[in-house]
């Protein structure tokens, strides 16, 4: 059909007659249209000309009138982020729910076998292709989930501490001067596109820890959750040190004063005081870096695998829920079929849970604002 | 020191008690300072991956700026090519087999190669759009140049890279893409002078090809450009209007809690999702065209709302309000107020925020993939429908393939993309500065 | 190509001039009326001219919208039926 | 009250020709004054006189402050305040400092008082720390009204009660000197008068600096009385004297409510 209009618009050449004379009535029914289109559209435009040009006056109250419109049109613009909201809700709903009709909830959230791939095998046949779809062990997200976990996990188990030293380092030990040289930069980081980071872990870093494992005599994947996670890490630096930095930087000087002022040294100020003072703001932080690495796409399409295995091992091949959605959704699938309609349930389950930490994340660094009014 | 009134000195207990403190103290303080080693080395060790990482790339990437070039002297049949009035016919000039006039030209060189496998090996020296490359070279000039002439060529991928040292010569043969054949041919070829390594500025002026010689950005840059013309036309309207909305007009109420809290939660959605978004919507419900930078434009709009949003009202809330009162005071409306004294005075906030969302939204590669502007397309774009690709798809295509000489593009790709988020980003800064009023 | 003459810049053309005529045309109105009857406005002039003009455009805006979300996927389905019963005839 | 005064002639602190900087600008000029052990003196003064920057150098607390410069001799017994050899940390051990409003940490009563004793290693058991809490608090008249709820958020005090907090805080640590900067201001006139019947309680262990703004508190609990003017100290001497018979103009301007 995309081809028929296409050939419609002369893009490209018609390959056979029948198609040829469809899309010269398609042509020529769009041709129509569009006069139709335009006679309307003049006929609205003049009904509306000549309503308001006769309601003109200098009794009109013109401006009041014109602000209302302005006014209802700025409250449509800030409706739009609820639209986006629910555009996002609702399409992936619509789509989840038609995979679930096929593949059972029970199935998908706690099945220990993800391959929707099996059915593309060659020598499978259709009837095969309908029945690996079908069958319950497929489509099991547990191990997407649990890869997903473990790169976020080694992703943070790099961040947090040096992002939390950083940031301590930058908001207590730092002289302005330092200050404004180092935030700046560490934000570099985060500036740096993410297919770049990409890039850097599958072709640099994971063919370095795949080096360096057979130097010490460890099995490491081209594919290693730990090049994925450990990239992603540096990747995430930034949001940490910088969250991390603003929230301590809000703890209250009288702490720090009475600290000090019995005798603390500056280590114990912070690491007695300043940080429990921090903590919940701290928490939303690693939320809120914690859902950012989940929702990562670029470096794990890109660095780590594709097969969903069931491993805590770092040095092993993962698969995430990004990376699946991505494989399922590029090609040619179709539109249709329970493959493509899974990356829409993935996405569902990736949406929800961030959605669950960024709540969470908010409510946290609330509870600090609460503290510290 | 000198004074003459005795002072009171503290009780042997209390005494006890502060040389029991003055006793810990050593620990405490080199416990201080290891906190403080932990930051910098924190600091040192990011700092550090960043130079890695630009390092990396720069290394990988700054060969790609030049080209290998072959001479090679031709003698092009100018009556085939040529109207009866001596210009050149395009049609013929379409039809004529350059490839093989170019091919046939190099082996005459190598007179000793018969072999029919040696030939096909010594044909694979030149680049395989060799003869596409020659005729716009010709077209380009308008002349034909009668008799003999000697031109430049570009090479195939290989012998660039074994140019560029990034072929190692010591692997065994089995292993490398060039054999010792075609070694021997190419350092012969260097020793009579007749290899060059040129700027390459086929990858500036190119769009994406199956052949790394002749593969550019520009399809690419020209698509983000698209997208992003797309994504600050959506965008910086819808989110100033809301801005606007939001801090002047919003009734305090549950409608307005919840519009915050969306504008917030967007913030924080991953990419892909409004990737997710795209496809089911523009691409599913709309039937808008696959791979269009329009769509890609729409869904970084999306994407960057919530960013422009925040920074608008930041700077619109910068703005004090002894102005808006002022305004008021002289019988504007607070529409009038709001558009005709507050917009104008945040406007250097509400650019550089949206010079930063737009940075963001160049970097972004997810939700382009999933609505289709992954697709190899080797024509530059022209319209906001035409199927594209953006520079960060670009890279990631590049980087999924298996020539070594696509590695070192996509690392000049990469370097091309961040040198247009540092410009924009300093920009961002210098407007800030230049602007950055304390009232 | 030829973009700048195909049919949908043309009418986008149009609208944006009908919309520039209306404003003149109303805030001369205005300014007219309001010296043949020697009162003074309510709005400043160029309000009269923003209200027709609104009046043209947005109506005008939102059935293009709706054209293009309503009326063009309905006549590619109609093409899309009628292939679909074309190559379905034994040929 | 004879023991009191008797003591009163020991001198415990002696500060010679104090200036403080604050980047190019001079806050205190060449101030001189000797503190009498186990007293109370009151800073008094407008506001942005010196008084409180004053009280912060005797425990140093300027140091926080990058762009700060304290000049001159403070001599605490044979300590010398002010020379860079001496360790801040343990000087803020033994001169005790409680703020303008109450700061207590975001942890239990309990951890609140036992922080101090606890960063400096001062009690050995478990026992031995518990004793160190109860003491302070039934010092700093708080025992009686937190004793069964010392699990229980040190912020959920009331302001007052947040104050003697601190002050069993600083107590904890086992200083013989406390500096008040304006421990009054944020409270309320009943939680003022605890706090002031609590100074003069403590007053019989400790030597107490207390910068007060109302020059009521400082007639009702100090015996000496120290009046800033512009950074410099105008008037120093016995609390009856300085507000029944000031020599000084300015002062007696500041006491009879000319300036303020």
């Amino acid at each position: 059909m995309a081809q028929l209009v296409n050939i419609a618009a002369g893009y490209i050449k018609a390959p056979d007659a029948v198609m040829a004379a469809q899309a010269e009535l398609l042509r020529a029914a769009q041709a129509s249209a569009d006069r139709a289109r335009s006679l309307t559209l003049a006929a609205v435009m003049c009904v509306g000309f000549f309503y308001a040009f006769w309601r003109v006056s200098p009794e009109l109250r013109a401006r009041v009138l014109c602000e209302a419109f302005l006014r209802r049109l700025f409250f449509l613009s800030a409706v739009v982020a609820i639209l986006t909201t629910i555009g996002i809700v609702a399409s992936l709903l619509f789509e989840a729910v038609r995979f679930f009709r096929e593949i059972s909830l029970f199935d998908f959230f706690f099945g220990t076998h993800w391959s929707p791939m099996t059915a593309l095998r060659p020598g499978d046949t259709a009837a095969a292709d309908e029945f690996v779809a079908g069958s319950s062990g497929s489509f099991g997200m547990v191990p997407v989930m649990a890869g997903t976990l473990l790169v976020a996990v080694i992703a943070m188990a790099v961040a947090v501490p040096i992002g939390l030293f950083s940031a301590i380092y930058t908001s207590e030990f730092a002289s302005r001067r330092v200050r404004n040289i180092v935030k700046p930069t560490l934000e570099v980081l985060a500036g740096v596109p993410t297919v770049v980071y990409g890039f850097f872990a599958a072709l640099t870093a994971a063919p370095f820890f795949r080096d360096l494992g057979l130097v010490v005599g460890l099995d490491v994947s081209s594919q290693s959750a730990l090049a994925a996670g450990g990239v992603m890490g540096i990747m995430i630096i930034p949001f940490i040190s910088s969250l991390s930095d603003d929230v301590i930087t809000a703890v209250p000087q009288s702490l720090r004063d009475g600290a000090y002022g019995l005798g603390s040294t500056r280590g114990e100020t912070i690491i007695r005081v300043v940080l429990p003072a921090a903590f919940p703001g701290l928490v939303g932080a690693f939320l809120l870096a914690i859902s950012r690495a989940i929702g990562e796409t670029m470096i794990v399409v890109m660095a780590a695998g594709v097969a969903a295995n069931m491993t805590i091992n770092p040095l092993e091949s993962v698969t995430t829920v990004t990376v699946q959605i991505v494989m399922l959704l590029t090609g040619d699938n179709e539109f249709d079929s329970v493959k493509t309609l899974s990356a829409f349930a993935l996405g569902m389950t990736l949406f929800v849970i961030t959605l669950l930490l960024n709540v969470a994340a908010l409510t946290a660094s609330r509870r600090l604002g609460q503290r510290y009014e | 020191m000198n004074n003459p009134i005795e002072m009171i000195q503290p009780d042997a207990k209390t005494q006890a008690r502060f040389e029991k403190i003055a006793q810990g103290l050593k620990k405490r303080h080199a416990a201080s300072r290891r906190l403080k080693t932990y930051g910098i080395m924190a600091i040192v060790t990011a700092i550090s991956f960043l130079a890695i990482l630009l390092t990396t790339i720069i290394s990988n990437g700054y060969t790609a700026i030049q080209q290998t070039e072959l001479q090679i002297a031709l003698t092009i049949p100018a009556e085939k090519l040529q109207n009866d009035d001596g210009a050149i016919d395009p049609v013929k000039a379409r039809n004529f087999n350059w490839n093989g006039l170019i091919k046939k030209a190099f082996r005459a060189e190598f007179p000793d190669v018969t072999a029919m496998l040696d030939k096909r090996a010594l044909g694979e020296i030149l680049s395989k759009n060799a003869g596409y490359d020659l005729r716009r070279q010709i077209e380009a000039k308008g002349v034909i140049p009668t008799g003999g002439t000697k031109l430049w060529i570009k090479t195939s991928d290989d012998v660039d890279m074994l140019m560029k040292g990034r072929l190692d010569r010591n692997l065994d043969e089995s292993q490398r893409r060039l054999s010792d054949q075609q070694i021997g041919w190419i350092d012969k070829l260097v020793a009579d002078d007749r290899i060059r390594l040129v700027f390459n500025d086929t990858f500036f002026t190119a769009a994406d090809s199956r052949e790394p010689e002749s593969a550019g950005v520009l399809g690419a840059t020209v698509g983000s450009a698209m997208a992003l013309f797309v994504t600050v036309l959506l965008a910086l309207p819808l989110a100033v209007m809301a801005a606007v909305y939001l801090e002047y007009f919003a009734p305090p109420g549950r409608v307005t809690d919840f519009i915050e809290v969306n504008i917030n939660n967007l913030a924080a959605v991953p990419s892909i999702v409004f990737g997710l978004l795209g496809l089911a919507v523009f691409l599913g419900f709309f039937g808008m065209p696959r791979s269009a930078p329009l769509v890609g434009g729409m869904v970084l709009a999306l994407m960057t709302l919530p960013t422009i949003i925040i920074a608008t009202r930041a700077s619109i809330r910068a703005v004090p309000t002894s102005i808006r009162d002022a305004a008021l005071g002289l019988g504007a409306s607070r529409m009038q107020a709001a558009i005709d004294h507050i917009l104008p005075l945040a406007a250097p906030g509400i650019l550089t925020g949206t010079i930063i969302g737009i940075a963001q939204a160049l970097g972004e590669t997810a939700p382009l993939i999933m609505i289709g502007m992954v697709a190899f397309i080797v024509d530059v774009p022209t319209t906001l429908t035409d199927p594209a690709t953006a520079l960060p798809v670009q890279i990631y295509i590049w980087s999924d393939s298996a020539e070594r000489a696509f590695y070192e593009r996509s690392s000049l790709a990469i370097m091309v993309l961040l040198t247009f988020l540092i410009t924009m980003n300093i920009s961002a800064v210098l407007l800030r500065r230049k602007f950055e009023k304390k009232w | 190509m030829s973009d700048f003459l195909s049919p949908n810049f043309l009418v986008f053309a149009a609208t944006i001039v009908a919309a520039f005529l209306s404003f003149y045309l109303a805030t001369g109105r205005v300014r007219k009326q309001a010296i043949a009857s020697q009162t003074k406005s309510h709005s400043l002039n160029q309000y009269y001219g923003f209200y027709v003009s609104l009046w043209v455009l947005v109506p005008a805006i939102l059935l293009a919208l709706i054209w293009m979300f309503a009326a063009d996927p309905m006549l590619t389905s109609a093409a899309k039926a009628r292939m679909e019963c074309r190559l379905s005839e034994p040929t | 009250m004879d023991t009191v005064v008797d003591m009163a002639k020991a001198i415990k602190i002696q500060a010679k020709d104090v200036n403080v900087f604050y980047g190019e600008k001079q806050a205190l000029n060449n101030v001189s004054i000797d503190i009498e052990d186990r007293s109370v003196t009151a800073f008094i003064g407008p506001s942005g006189c010196g008084k409180s920057t004053f009280l912060r150098c005797f425990n140093r607390m300027n140091d926080v402050i990058p762009s700060c410069r304290v000049e001159g001799s403070i001599m605490m017994g044979d300590v010398d305040v002010n020379n860079p050899q001496t360790d801040p940390v343990l000087l803020r051990a033994r001169i005790g400092m409680v703020f303008q409003k109450p700061n207590p940490f975001p942890k239990t009563i309990f951890e609140n008082v036992a922080y101090g004793p606890r960063i400096h290693g001062l009690a050995q058991s478990k026992a031995e720390l518990d004793d160190m809490v109860e003491d302070s608090l039934k010092k700093a008249g708080l025992w009686g009204e937190v004793a069964d709820r010392l699990a229980d958020q040190a912020t959920g005090l009331s302001g007052g009660q947040q104050q003697r907090l601190c002050i069993a805080r600083a107590i904890a640590v086992g200083p013989d000197v406390l500096l008040m900067d304006e421990p009054c201001s944020a409270l309320d006139p009943i939680a003022t008068s605890v706090i002031e019947e609590l100074i003069s309680e403590l007053q019989q262990r400790f030597t107490i600096l207390i910068v007060t703004h109302s020059m009521q508190q400082a007639a009702r609990v100090s015996q000496k009385t120290a009046y800033f003017h512009l950074g410099t100290l105008v008037e120093y001497g016995d609390t009856k004297d300085v507000f029944t018979l000031p020599k000084n103009e300015q002062t007696e301007a500041y006491i009879s409510g000319k300036i303020g």
